[in-house]
């Protein structure tokens, strides 16, 4: 372990309205991740692929970008599995509804993309790709302009255990530390031991992936990805340290994979994976601040919430066949 | 009659057990899955990799090098182009090294649109997998050639490029491979991994016999005179009921599935062109430096004098990527009623 | 006269003082080298990376994406082959948002034979590039032209691939880049880094203006009615010095400098062809699946009934790479004679 | 450090006939490489890239490699560095005049290919590629071969320290510490401090390269690249941990580049950079092996046998154009 001070100094000081807040914002995910589930099944979508068993990281992560367009900003260069965060910071459920079934109202690909493949430029969101790992290979260029720029704007890179396979993942550690030009980029892996059908322990001679950042000099750590508690104050520690300091680190979690791969693995319930969400609910009500009935209303808002936004989607028009044409190029500007 | 992968997988056991093929690899190739599509389930030399595509092109080209004989798999095409220049090196390490290395290696991979693969999982490989020399490129269009071809891929000492069309991957045979039971539902029961826990299965294998497509021999699988249709995997079936329709209304053609796109069978090609004079070229791939330009070019540097009527090509729209909605993908790959549609124009052409 | 090289450099500075450059940079390109050829000597945002193209494409994406206007460099096109993914990822970006993102990059790559570059060092990259939606791709082969293109490159908010011809590099002009000194020796007494310690140095740049030469023309360089030759880099010049060597036998020929390779400027290349009917294509990409097919089947597309003769493409040998030899490489590329005797065959065809 | 205890047990006995092998060897290779350049710089060859400056490590390797063809032996994966290494195995000297002269008798690439370009099917050499790195994600290969054959049998992949900034680099490390498959892999870096004209220290944060192995669970060291008795230790620990344990081992040696990149930066002697032959000439000497004359007369024996190959080179065929179609593809085999 190589984290910040800050992550110890800091724990189990969350105010109760956080924890509360947390609460709500995993139980929005998780349920929007499970009606988009249902949908797939029903045939409702092409394809399914998201988050359930990542919102005790992504939600903590959601809550501590500082959000907005340009480089003042963080930048986030995001998987598919990054629900939790992009709701968390504000993203409405309607419009992942609306990317699952491919609407021409879906904000983020005009039907074109998978469900959470999202594109926000308002937020500095870039487009998802569903190549894996590349993003690794694109983050240290916003983090130089940001560097450049001045500034507490940070870039976050998010991806998966197996994914750091790919060669990628090492440019990204090389190019964030340049003597001299170290980059304020925060190196977020979900380490959900699988790569589709592959278990990482078949590929991968370590568990700790974030210790391939000790060698190029970057500060790293590992967390309990299922505990939000736990993440919010290991991502804080990081953040702060990037922010601050304009050097980047590598953050492992170590998170469950509720449902499977996607929708192509079936994406049924597996029994045997911790439950961030469960765990939470039991802890918040052990601490005398959530009641069951409390945690079920949360719940029951939420899909209520979905309920309306599900109906209102199937309102909405489809693409065109004529629509493949736009936006091939972006118009000439003025210069 | 066994599907498309079923063959696919029938001939890489066919391989195991008698070609000499030592390992069969790729992401989730080996057990539990056995592969995205199932191609691989069962077979006993299959392994899976670390989820790197540069890995797996390299590894296979090193196990070439050693004697093996290494079936690589890219789990979709649209994951290999971070290994163009692998690729690359194995189509050149003959050359390059004048005769001192040769390399029987295998890459398949699938294809194409047609499952609702989205901007990803709907890429074509041909055109620039063609403009890499060194490699032969073979693409089914049936269970049948699907095995035939395979099993050539494995007796050649060089790299062989096999592409599989996603969309035809789950379509039945018509034709019977050799040694396969003729029973669908008993082949299933013998070679299809079970659902759920898989640890205790072991296939059954039919024995499935020596069958060879040779590579570079292009097949006719509709005749007529009146124009040539050249095509290949997702679309040739496509072609094939177009021309069937077609016929209805005294429209005949001469329907090619070129099985190999390297090298190109120019004999039949021109063959048929010389009887018809007119020539419509589909694929899928995006049109720009595409494919079926080539076939279209060489056809015009030998049969330029004979064509009655402006030869055609039909590809993929000029677009960055396939839509995932219907209507996306539907205009962005030649479908049914296109085809039907260039065939109809090309045969009224005035000449 | 500033040659090619020193025409992007100076591009590169006006871009730096007037269209937002922020980032030229790639192996070797900022001091004390400025790139193997030259091209980013003195620049003032230059910058040198990681061996790793891979890390250079994504970070200039990136740089696009925050704002910055990012000029990247592959030292040589025959490396960018393990980056095809990413670059496929920059052509997408704006079209799988939905318009969301645009990204304003340039990549710039020398490329083709004609240095003694061997297997490596010789590749040609218009066919795959120009096989990737989203794109706009430029070849400049003279001075006054790459200046032009460069600056049109820098102002479009789309990414620009600017290849350029390793064999013109060193090549001067025949017209002066506005705001170029007309004296050979000041220019490079202004802006070439001295040999030996550099640490020192700034170069003393000439006020060069604005000039752009609009993305997606053609240039015609000579007029004629016998046939059409379409080429563009470092087979351009031998075309005209071809069509001026027939004109004396009295064959003339339009030749045609695409400059802009996508989007093609179909209305030159068309009204040409209609004038004379015959048309001859020369690059020297390897020929199978080559980007000259891809003009040719645009023009038979429209212009098939106007065609004289057959159309003919000229291209590099189907061949795993350009020996070092010279025999070898004359052997594999176009050379100014297979040039001339292509068009004087071509003029002379029978109709 | 992470070397293999053997590495010092045999410190410092090395037999004087060694010594003086390894100097002959040192002297062939660098005057080989002497005349290539002035071969180059002469007009006589397009295009030089080579060694000098790196035959302290390059012969005992060359040593040290069990020669021959198939998996029982070891594979070569080398670089363009590589010519006291492939001299010392045995090659001709001759063979390399030809390839720098393109010759249709060079046997490496029959006048394809640049110089130190080699490729010899039966010591098991496997073409070198101009392409950086991309050697890494073969030898695996070439590895996982020889583990499953059985035997005694390595890979050896050379390379330089600007080029591990490319994935492929990551890539070996993955592919060669898979839990349970280990593979028998020598990973060779000679850091010299540059690529091309870029200093190691504007890229890469650490020099010590090496270490990044160690996350991967792969032992690792370092070793003085000037020094051939080291050299030769290290590589000798390093290369019996391999063939006995069947598992890999990353180690760097520090090297000089004498004569700058190539001939493209002009292949000038580099005056501050550390001269391998001078220092072990001086070494023996001191050690009463090498009188001043004994081993000029080394230098003597390989200049006059230079000159004879230079000479008989000159008299042979180049390549014709034809020759461009041959080996394109093998021919099919029987079955
Ligand atoms: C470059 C690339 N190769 C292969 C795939 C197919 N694929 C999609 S997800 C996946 C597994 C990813 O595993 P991991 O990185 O651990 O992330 P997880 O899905 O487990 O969150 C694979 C192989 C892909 N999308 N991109
Ligand atoms: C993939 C790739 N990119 C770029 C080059 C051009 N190039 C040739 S040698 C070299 C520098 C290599 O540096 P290093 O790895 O340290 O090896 P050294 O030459 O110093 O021994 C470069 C950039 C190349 N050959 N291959
Ligand atoms: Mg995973
Ligand atoms: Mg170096």
């Amino acid at each position: 372990m190589n984290m910040p001070r800050t992550a110890k100094d800091k724990a189990a000081k969350l105010a109760p309205e956080l924890k509360l807040r947390i609460h709500d914002h995993m139980v929005q995910a998780r349920l929007t991740e499970e009606l988009l589930i249902r949908l797939v099944r029903g045939g409702q979508g092409y394809f399914w692929i998201g988050a359930p068993g990542e919102e005790a990281l992504g939600v903590p992560l959601g809550l501590l970008i500082d959000k907005g367009e340009g480089p003042d900003h963080d930048y986030l260069h995001l998987h598919y599995r990054s629900s939790p965060t992009v709701l968390t910071m504000g993203a409405q459920p309607i419009d992942l509804l609306r990317q699952m079934r491919s609407t021409a109202t879906d904000p983020y690909s005009r039907g074109r993309n998978f469900v959470n493949h999202f594109a926000i430029k308002a937020w500095n969101i870039v487009p998802v790709t569903p190549t894996i790992e590349t993003q690794y290979t694109v983050g240290p260029g916003t983090a130089w302009v940001q560097k450049r720029h001045g500034g507490t704007g940070i870039s976050i890179i998010t991806g998966g255990d197996a994914g750091t396979a790919e060669g990628d993942f090492a440019t990204c550690l090389n190019w964030s530390t340049r003597p001299g030009h170290e980059l304020p980029v925060l190196i977020l892996i979900a380490h959900n031991g699988y790569g589709i059908s592959t278990r990482a322990a078949e590929t991968q001679a370590s568990p700790h992936l974030h210790e391939r950042a000790g060698p190029f000099g970057m500060r790293h750590g590992e967390v309990d990805g299922n505990d939000p508690e736990a993440c919010y104050f290991a991502l804080q520690a990081a953040i702060d340290y990037i922010r601050k300091e304009r050097k980047p680190f590598c953050l492992q979690a170590n998170v469950s994979r509720l449902y499977g791969h996607s929708s192509s693995s079936g994406a049924q319930l597996i029994k045997d994976e911790r439950d961030c969400l469960v765990e939470y609910e039991a802890r918040l009500e052990k601490e005398g601040l959530l009641s069951k009935d409390a945690a079920e209303a949360v719940h029951e808002r939420w899909r209520a919430h979905l309920k309306e936004a599900y109906q209102q989607v199937l309102q909405e028009p489809m693409p065109d066949s004529a629509d493949i044409w736009k936006h091939i190029f972006a118009p000439a500007q003025e210069v | 009659m066994a599907n498309l992968a079923q063959a696919i997988r029938l001939a890489l056991h066919y391989g195991e057990e008698n070609l000499g093929v030592t390992d069969i690899f790729g992401e989730d190739v080996g057990p539990p899955l056995g592969g995205v599509f199932t191609a691989t389930q069962g077979l006993k030399t299959t392994w899976n990799t670390p989820l790197d595509e540069r890995g797996i092109i390299g590894t296979a080209l090193g196990i070439a090098y050693a004697g093996g004989r290494p079936v690589a798999e890219i789990q979709f095409c649209d994951y290999v182009f971070n290994c163009i220049d692998l690729l690359k090196l194995c189509g050149n390490a003959h050359w390059s090294s004048a005769g001192e290395y040769n390399v029987p290696m295998v890459v398949m991979t699938p294809v194409g649109s047609g499952i609702h693969g989205s901007i990803y999982h709907s890429h074509s490989f041909e055109s620039i997998a063609s403009h890499i020399p060194g490699w032969k490129i073979v693409m089914p269009s049936n269970p049948l050639d699907a095995y035939g071809l395979m099993l050539a891929a494995l007796k050649e000492p060089n790299p062989v490029m096999y592409l599989a069309p996603k969309a035809l991957l789950r379509v039945k045979g018509e034709e019977l491979i050799p040694g396969e039971p003729a029973d669908e539902k008993t082949l299933n029961q013998m070679i299809n991994a079970p659902l759920g826990d898989r640890s205790g299965w072991a296939p059954n294998w039919p024995k499935v016999e020596d069958f060879t497509v040779p590579l570079g021999k292009a097949k006719v699988c509709r005749e007529g005179q009146r124009a040539t249709v050249i095509s290949y995997g997702r679309t040739l079936p496509l072609c094939v009921t177009a021309a069937d329709e077609l016929r209805k209304e005294g429209l005949d053609f001469d329907v090619i599935d070129l099985r190999t796109l390297y090298p190109l069978d120019m004999a039949t090609l021109q063959g048929s062109l010389r009887k018809t004079g007119r020539v419509l070229i589909v694929n899928e791939d995006t049109e720009v430096t595409n494919f079926g330009e080539h076939v279209l070019r060489r056809l015009i540097d030998t049969c330029f004098y004979d064509l009655e009527a402006a030869p055609v090509l039909l590809a993929g729209a000029d677009v960055p990527g396939v839509g995932l909605a219907w209507e996306l993908e539907r205009a962005s790959v030649p479908q049914q009623p296109d085809i039907l549609a260039a065939m109809r124009k090309l045969a009224s052409e005035k000449a």
